[in-house]
């Protein structure tokens, strides 16, 4: 039956579209990924499907399962991550035939573009599905070398400083990673998530280990301080790779975590790295957002954008120990934030790049009257703002909603807090932005013979993050079908 | 389904204005004058339904124990009502008044979308549904707010966004918090409260988070100042939402909170009531003396509005039924009085440029129907009888001395005098020969000119057919009984 | 609950008319006076500013009869400010500068008049069942408010009828008023406090302090505005304050009604004397000075004479209405006992020295001043005549109980001596006063119209015709905004070097697992 | 004591050399090296502390090394690929967003 | 590239030295022997057939980490032919003049050389070997090739080109998903012909690194420099 065989098609099919786009050329490689994207987004559902009928399933690859083999597992948390790129990735692909076509056969890594991406989309997927912790090195090096690789793609000086930079900090994670994965290796013998949770004892080097995984996880993610590389990677690279960057790449880190971190080590396991996290992740959504309010290029400013959002992701730690109720509501809360979040910056950045194209400029504050002249553009960042900001009837709030509610039922109101002035600094920077262009201003634009790409593939992705709230009772299935919750005994 | 018709037609006509786009006018007003037709008189028959004991709910599973729903229930209705009737005559007006603008497919999309989602926070069915309503409402007011595209608009659009979303941020968590202790609290009429009634300092502060929430859009001391600012709007923003569709939601939730959500009996046992309403009182007095100073037409009638918002929020924090129930009544008056006026000034300015009081002599012999409206609706919002104000004013000040609270019956007849401190200097003025000759022709163009002869003309007939059934009176006593243990007057 | 239920307003059908006993009086003298005046406005305004004119004029005189028929709360309030707020027209019709200013004065206090009356009403409706004026008075003494209801009664009915401190209120609003509009204004309009004394003044709800004050503060009008009015400049002024003194007597009559209900008959009779007399009296001088100062030679003199008549009136002089009243309003006082009304009794007859005073200074007046404006017709006879008639001889055939005691004691020798020497005492005094002209002149308009209104006018006239325009204040924070922004930016470079950055994750691995292993 | 520990030892040893090189030299190349060195820091604690078991090596760890090595490479060729192309196009061999060492302030 | 003088940052050096604290205290806590998987695996490999039981691990039981590895690889040359900034370096031969010494030592080791790399696949089933290292072989005889002026002919299609660099992961994948036919799961070799899909795929895989490794060498052969003379 081939539905049982749907992580291993999540991983063989992008990766063998990966080889033949490469095979193929530059001229043949984008219906390459098209065909390719669309028989993701078909397994996704499908696999969406069969984890809400079913519930969470293994695949032993090899026929050997762990200890001996690798198992891949599927469960809801890793189903909704995977539509999700799914989605973002069928959007980012169409958006990317548009915004590639050139006659210029050096261009963007010499139409190498596909080949990265699809490349990126496996190791994506791989991650999303992976229950080895070792397995998860290998796949977290894919996504990085793909995706320093696409941040280079202009060729310009600043991608390659920012690639330059990005590929240094992959480097510090990865010999993180592995130091962490070798301390946990020697102290418990195991490599499965699952043999790992039920065998975790309190032990220093095991500690170590997972704590040094959650490091070199956290500087992936880019949570503040090691937010470093994230704003010069996603300001610099082409649009397309900026939203893929920003809306799945640290969502692929940040999955490992949320496994590591709710499912795998036992609640006090790690002592206060919960609440490390937490408030690493209020300084994020602060920093990220003052620090957006400032930028004065449109890139820029989605980056940081970005560095403020995964700060939300973080908050679901602490939450987390307050109790059966607060932990069924954060886990649901950052699983509906992960995806609207993706969506949302998705739509944003490509909106971003198309008015970058059409102004020939990425100046903030020179781009007066763009409602006027591209106006579904604007309409766009408008959409993604109110997901940022949280407001109803997006996404956003879904998510604010319920993490909220989740701190208020564990009694730890200074988490909602955070999470309600996370809420009007991203109102303040969306709307610096959004007064921009809604400014008096007479900018002639040409239209793009792309335009319907270019505009309403952002368009719609924003407008999916908006509307999302109406999906959140999936969402909730999915997240009572995940591993985490299931293991903990909870549902929302 | 049909308690989502007065939400999802607005919204359904503003998504068809903004995809026909700026080139398609006549469509585009066809589209907006059509919805508001077909959604004022689905509103009325809901009227007719509910007034007969029939309300319709309607819900849809959100979050995991949430529900998002609206309810057709008579008090939420007049605000809908109001909200949706006015739509149909301030489109007429905005037609006339926005003819040479531009942008007008965004503003009539955003315009229809905020009066969805006014009618959304009309007709919630609990506070959930209502915040989501409210934060939408505040979204789509900021486009027409900054619609000019000038410093000065952003500007105020800048501020009043910092408000909104502030407002709506500690609604957010009042809303939430209430949800973790109390589970989903539909608006009951004498409240909703029932199982959680011994969190008395926990509901204290739900209460104080909420009315921090709605009243930014209330525009309740100190929370107001956005509103003046927002005058930068075109007249028709003015006169519909800054008047109308956006601040009444914020006393709206007030009386929501109040009413059907705490109930008079535990808003007052909790002592969150007087404070409520002091605040109110001070919000009365100090912006009615403000507005006695602003040369601004537009700014003197939102200092104007500020206080009349808090004749609502008065009201109902008096927790008596005859107060409760003037408060909505006023609602729905004091729309009527105010967009009347915000037309005019508007109208004024749209065809003599004139926007400023001490520029105004002469205007009186160049648009003297538009002057005689305004008028009308001045004397109506100082409370002289029989014009609308007074019987609203009336039921509020007897509300207030059955009540005992004597000092909020000084308030009122001192604002009232305030009222026509600062309204009677415009007509002063206007009436003082200036530089505008009689017009040779029409006044001013007939779009603009009969909308505000006919918000006139309500706002004398809802004070001569005050307490008649029907009237907004008898509307609003019908309504607020409940809340009051089946109070009949 | 059935009670609350007539407090609500019910559309129209709930304004209620009544020609009762208390109306007819009133309903008599104002439709009365404001058709005579009206008359004569009619014929002094030019035609083309006569619309303008009659645009307040008719409505003021709609509610101005209305208001006297009125029996309840909403059409009383209702006719109360439609009398008091068109005529703001009225006096603003020259559009002088004065005359804006004392428009803006007189719409200031009649407002807040308006509202103090608004607000008692309310109290009053709350503490019965009935928006019936005759059974919200009768209720009003249960209320609990019943000290509060009655001072703002008393305080809206000081503002209407310029009882001190707001005394300038009525020569502000004749100086600069045309002379037809300013007789229907000074007959008819104050008289409105007349009968809201009547008609919303509460028997026996407080103590005989409240009694006692009142007629204090009566009698100190009474003598203080007559004292400002001599020390005024024109004929109106003089009037106005004339107006003013006389209401004060009215207002002790008021505050007799406030004692219990024998009293209150009486004072009631008292008050409504005083209105007719008062009323024609004031209308004719207002008219008569008017024709008198238009006229020349004979004519001039003859006018003169005739306004003898009204001038004596008020005086209080045998024979005349004057007579009638005081003798009315004496009756009342006679009832009550205490150091406070035996006092005013005692005094009430040198008021009329001050009356006597006051017309003196008018006729000097008059005589002084020249013709102002050409007028488009001399100021017509007929009207006048009408009231001068009327002031002659209404008082006494009113068919009254209040004129019986006046009517059978007109012969007594007695009586005529207290109504004549207080005015042979003025007459001395007047010719005393010039053996010291320095004085005099040095007096000689030391009160403007108005007195200490005026201040409140400088006050208004900021509010109402220029303004002052709040800008919207340059942001002074977008200097510190740049500076945050430049702190913060560079804050945000040094953390993304490198060799920072790097360090501080690294560092952070290390602070993690301190954190897993505590 | 145990033989395993040297090379766990020569490991951490090379690890932390290589923390401190990616960390704080400037040349790019240098900070390429520096990771490999930390690559094979891990490698050797990999392949140590897999020497713990009893009855032969333990050959998790080494497969991890194997895979490792080729993960390595990859980085490698990139980061040289990417220096090369940097300096081509700026001229640099440092990251530039910090001044030279010695003229710190 | 200029050097520059470096001095001691004593923020890194603490940090380094920290980590290194963290390491031996990890290190330390830990009793001196510990199995980890080694016995399981030890078991499952005489079980499953293969001799050597590193090659059990990497090519059986952890097979799928190696697909991924496979997939690095390709990755980082895709990458660095994306960085490339002479287009046609992949296609254009390195214009290399082979000297004497050079041609003959190159025209007899080559073959020499693509010998070795042939055992050295087939061994890796069972000791020390295997495609990397034979690739790792192939990738030098290329090298040598190209600088020495021979291999012309080999680069003359681009597309070619592209199919040796990717037949390796394609095979692997289409062997991988082979099982899925008869009801197996990804990389569950069938035991009959487990050995040759095996071989096959080491094979190809060979020359896809082989491969790699010359396209490396020759996308960093930029035309601005190193072996680009001209």
């Amino acid at each position: 039956m081939l539905l049982d065989h749907l992580p291993a098609l999540l991983v063989a099919v992008p990766l063998t579209g990966a080889a033949l786009s490469f095979v193929a050329g530059h001229r043949r490689a984008p219906h390459v990924a098209l065909v390719t994207a669309a028989a993701i987004v078909a397994l996704a559902v499908a696999l969406v499907a069969r984890v809400l009928d079913a519930g969470p399933f293994r695949y032993a690859v090899g026929g050997w399962t762990a200890p001996l083999g690798i198992d891949l597992v599927a469960d809801g948390a890793s189903a909704l991550f995977i539509v999700l790129t799914a989605i973002v990735g069928m959007g980012v692909t169409l958006y990317a035939t548009a915004y590639f076509r050139t006659d210029d056969e050096t261009a963007y890594g010499h139409g190498l573009f596909w080949t990265l991406w699809l490349f990126m989309w496996t190791s994506l997927n791989a991650l999303f599905l992976t229950g080895d912790v070792f397995n998860v090195y290998v796949c977290l090096e894919l996504v990085g070398i793909s995706a320093v690789t696409l941040v280079t793609l202009s060729g310009g000086a600043e991608a390659l400083r920012a690639g330059a930079r990005y590929l240094y900090a992959s480097m510090l994670g990865a010999m993180t990673y592995l130091l962490g994965v070798a301390l946990l290796y020697a102290s418990v013998g195991q490599l499965d998530m699952t043999i790992l949770a039920d065998t975790l004892t309190p032990d220093v080097t095991a500690a170590t280990g997972l704590a040094l995984m959650i490091a070199a996880l956290v500087l992936k993610t880019a949570l503040v301080p090691a937010h470093f590389w994230l704003p010069a990677a996603h300001g610099s690279a082409p649009s397309p790779v900026s939203a893929a960057l920003s809306s799945l790449v640290v969502k692929g880190s940040y999955f490992v975590i949320l496994r590591l971190m709710l499912y795998v080590i036992p609640v006090g396991y790690l002592g206060g790295t919960d609440v490390a996290l937490g408030v690493l992740g209020s300084v994020a959504i602060v920093w990220g957002s003052v620090q957006a309010l400032f930028q004065t290029r449109i890139k820029q400013l989605v980056a940081y954008s970005t560095v403020a959002q995964v700060g939300y992701l973080f908050l679901v730690f602490p939450l987390a120990r307050l109790g059966a109720d607060a932990f069924a509501l954060a886990v649901t809360g950052v699983l509906v934030h992960a995806v609207s979040h993706g969506l949302a910056k998705a739509g944003l950045f490509l909106a971003s790049g198309s008015l970058m194209s059409r102004f020939g400029h990425d100046r903030i504050d020179d781009m007066r009257g763009a409602a006027r002249s591209a106006p579904v553009l604007t309409l766009t960042v408008a959409l993604a703002g109110i997901t940022m900001m949280g407001l109803p009837p997006s996404g956003g709030f879904g998510a604010k909603w319920l993490l909220v509610s989740s701190a208020l039922a564990g009694g730890a109101w200074w988490w909602a807090a955070v999470l309600v002035a996370g809420g009007l600094l991203a109102a303040a920077y969306m709307f610096r932005l959004l007064a921009v262009l809604l400014a008096d201003g007479d900018a002639v634009l040409g239209t793009p013979a792309s335009a319907p790409r270019t505009e309403w593939v952002p368009l719609a992705l924003a407008a999916a993050a908006v509307v999302l709230v109406a999906a959140v009772p999936l969402i909730t299935d999915l997240a009572s079908a995940s591993n985490i919750l299931i293991r903990a005994g909870v549902t929302p | 389904m049909i308690a989502w018709v007065p939400v999802a037609v607005p919204a359904l006509v503003g998504l068809i204005t903004l995809m026909l786009g700026e080139t398609r006018g006549r469509a585009r007003n066809a589209v907006n004058l059509l919805g508001a037709i077909g959604s004022s008189a689905v509103v009325v028959s809901l009227v007719r339904s509910a007034y007969a004991g029939d309300t319709f709910t309607s819900r849809i599973p959100m979050l995991p124990g949430l529900t998002f729903g609206v309810s057709t229930d008579l008090l939420g209705l007049l605000f809908s009502a109001v909200a949706t009737v006015l739509w149909g005559v301030t489109l007429v007006y905005a037609i006339g008044y926005m003819d040479h603008a531009r942008d007008r497919a965004r503003f009539f999309g955003f315009f229809a979308w905020c009066i969805s989602a006014a009618n959304g926070v009309a007709l919630a069915e609990d506070p959930i549904s209502l915040f989501i309503f409210y934060e939408v409402l505040s979204l789509t007011t900021y486009p027409l707010v900054v619609h000019n595209g000038t410093p000065e608009a952003l500007a105020a659009g800048r501020k009043y966004l910092f408000y909104a979303l502030g407002g709506g941020a500690a609604l957010l968590v009042g809303v939430a918090w209430l949800a973790s202790i109390a589970g989903p609290t539909p608006f009951t009429p004498g409240g909703a409260l029932g199982a959680v009634a011994g969190r008395n300092n926990e509901l204290r502060a739900i209460f104080a988070l909420m009315v921090a929430g709605f009243g930014v859009k209330a525009a309740l001391m100190p929370l107001h100042g956005w509103l003046p600012g927002a005058m930068v709007a075109p007249a028709p923003v003015s006169s519909l939402l800054h008047a109308v569709a956006v601040v009444k939601a914020g006393v709206f939730g007030i009386i929501r909170l109040v009413n059907e959500l705490y109930g008079p009996e535990l808003a007052t046992s909790l002592g969150v009531a007087t404070p409520l309403a002091l605040l109110a009182a001070a919000t009365i007095l100090i912006s009615s003396v403000i507005a006695l100073r602003q040369d601004d037409l537009k700014r003197r009638l939102a200092y104007s509005t500020i206080a009349q918002l808090s004749y609502i929020t008065l009201g109902t924090a008096l927790c008596s039924p005859l107060a409760a129930a003037g408060a909505v009544a006023h609602l729905a008056h004091h729309a009527v009085m105010k967009i009347t006026m915000f037309f005019t000034a508007g109208s004024v300015y749209e065809t003599l440029h004139v926007k400023k009081v001490s520029q105004m002599p002469g205007v009186a012999r160049r648009m003297p129907l538009t002057m005689i409206s305004f008028a009308v609706a001045a004397f109506a919002l100082a409370g002289i009888p029989p014009l609308a104000g007074f019987a609203s004013k009336w039921l509020l000040a007897a509300g207030a001395a059955e009540d005992g609270s004597v000092w909020a019956v000084l308030v009122y007849v001192t604002s009232g005098a305030l009222a026509i401190g600062y309204m009677v200097p415009v007509l002063t003025s206007a009436l003082r020969p200036g530089k505008h000759a009689p017009a040779a022709g029409p006044e001013s163009d007939p779009r603009m000119l009969w909308p505000i002869v006919a918000v006139a003309v309500l706002t004398v007939v809802f004070g001569l057919t005050a307490g008649l059934p029907g009237s907004p009176t008898h509307w609003a006593i019908t309504a607020i009984a409940p809340s009051f243990g089946g109070w009949t007057p | 609950m059935d009670t609350i239920g007539s407090l609500i307003p019910t559309g129209m059908g709930a304004l209620r008319f009544a020609v009762d006993d208390i109306a007819v009086p009133f309903l008599a003298l104002f439709a009365f006076l404001w058709l005579v005046s009206g008359a004569h406005a009619w014929a002094t305004t030019p035609a083309r500013e006569r619309g303008r004119l009659f645009a307040y004029y008719v409505p003021s005189a709609i509610g101005g009869v209305g208001v006297a028929v009125a029996a309840d709360a909403i059409s009383f309030y209702l006719c109360f400010a439609l009398m008091a707020l068109p005529a703001w027209g009225l006096i603003t019709h020259t559009r002088s500068a004065e005359s804006r200013r004392a428009g803006a004065v007189y719409l200031t206090l009649t407002v807040i008049g308006e509202a103090l009356l608004l607000a008692a009403l309310v109290l009053m409706a709350t503490g019965g069942d009935s928006l019936l004026l005759s059974e919200m008075r009768a209720g009003a003494a249960a209320s609990p408010h019943a000290a509060l209801i009655v001072a703002l009664l008393l305080g809206s009915i000081s503002l209407k009828i310029g009882a001190l401190p707001f005394s300038g209120i009525l020569p502000l609003s004749y100086t600069y008023t045309p002379a037809g509009a300013a007789s229907a204004l000074a007959g008819a309009s104050v008289k409105v406090g007349a009968l809201a004394m009547i008609r919303l003044l509460p028997a026996d709800a407080v103590g005989a302090d409240w009694v006692s004050a009142v007629m204090l503060l009566g009698l100190i009008t009474a003598f203080g505005a007559a004292v400002m009015g001599v020390l005024t400049t024109t004929p109106r002024a003089v009037l106005g304050y004339s107006s003013a003194s006389q209401m004060g007597l009215v207002l002790i009559a008021g505050g007799v009604s406030l004692g219990d209900a024998g009293a209150t008959a009486l004072a009631h009779g008292a008050i409504v004397a005083f209105a007719l007399h008062h009323g024609l009296a004031k209308s004719a001088l207002v008219l008569g000075a008017d024709v008198a100062a238009h006229a020349k030679g004979r004519e001039r003199t003859v006018a003169l004479c005739a306004l003898a008549l009204p001038a004596l009136a008020l005086v209080g002089a045998p024979f005349t209405s004057g007579f009638v009243a005081k003798y009315a309003l004496k009756d009342a006082i006679h009832l009550l006992h205490g150091p406070v009304p035996e006092a005013v009794y005692a005094l009430l007859p040198l008021t009329a020295i001050g009356t006597a005073a006051l017309m003196l200074r008018l006729f000097v007046l008059i005589r002084r001043e020249t013709v102002g404006d050409p007028l488009p017709a001399r100021p017509p006879v007929a009207p006048w005549a009408l009231v001068l008639a009327a002031t002659a001889i209404a008082t006494w055939v009113w068919p009254a109980e209040w004129n019986r005691h006046a009517i059978e004691s007109v012969v007594s020798p007695d009586s005529l001596w207290t109504a004549t020497w207080p005015a042979l005492v003025a007459i001395a005094g007047w010719q005393a006063m010039r053996l010291i002209p320095a004085v005099v002149r040095r007096l000689d308009g030391v009160v403007v119209p108005g007195d200490v209104l005026v201040g409140l006018t400088a006050l208004l006239g900021r509010f109402d015709d220029h303004p002052r325009s709040t800008q919207v204040a340059a942001t002074p924070t977008s200097a510190r905004v740049e500076r945050l922004r430049t702190v913060l930016t560079a804050t945000e470079g040094r953390l993304l070097a490198w060799t920072t950055a790097s360090t501080i994750l690294v560092l952070l691995a290390v602070v993690l697992v301190t954190l897993a292993l505590s | 004591m145990t033989s395993y520990l040297i090379y766990v030892a020569g490991g951490a040893l090379l690890y932390a050399l290589g923390t401190y090189g990616l960390l704080a030299r400037r040349h790019l190349i240098h900070k390429v090296i520096s990771a490999n060195l930390m690559g094979s820091g891990v490698f050797l604690i990999l392949i140590g502390l897999g020497n713990r078991a009893e009855g032969g090596p333990d050959p998790v760890p080494q497969a991890m090394v194997l895979t490792g090595i080729v993960v390595t490479v990859a980085l490698t060729a990139l980061g040289l690929a990417i220096i090369k192309r940097y300096y081509s196009a700026t001229g640099l061999t440092n990251l530039d967003d910090e001044p030279p060492a010695g003229e710190r302030p | 590239m200029s050097e520059h003088r470096h001095r001691t940052r004593l923020l890194p050096l603490t940090a380094a030295m920290l980590m290194l604290g963290v390491i031996g205290r990890a290190i330390l806590a830990l009793p001196t022997t510990g199995d980890g998987l080694a016995v399981p695996m030890r078991a499952g490999a005489e079980a499953s057939g293969i001799p050597n039981v590193i090659t059990a691990v990497l090519l059986d039981f952890r097979g799928y980490d190696t697909l991924l590895e496979i997939a690095v690889l390709m990755l980082a040359t895709v990458a660095v032919l994306s960085l490339r900034e002479d287009p046609a370096a992949l296609s254009r031969r390195i214009a290399g003049g082979a000297g004497p010494v050079l041609g003959t030592l190159t025209r007899a080791l080559a073959p020499i050389m693509l010998l070795v790399a042939g055992h050295l696949v087939l061994v890796g089933s069972s000791g020390p070997g295997g495609a990397f290292q034979g690739g790792a072989v192939l990738g030098a005889a290329g090298i040598l090739l190209m600088l020495s002026g021979y291999a012309r002919p080999a680069w003359a299609s681009r597309r070619a080109v592209r199919w040796v660099l990717a037949v390796g992961l394609i095979v692997f994948i289409g062997v991988a998903l082979y099982p899925l036919l008869s009801g197996g799961t990804l990389l569950q070799y069938p035991p009959e012909n487990r050995k040759d899909l095996i071989l096959l795929v080491e094979a190809l895989l060979t020359l896809s690194i082989g491969a790699s490794l010359v396209s490396l060498f020759l996308a960093s052969a930029s035309s601005t420099e190193g072996g680009g003379r001209r």
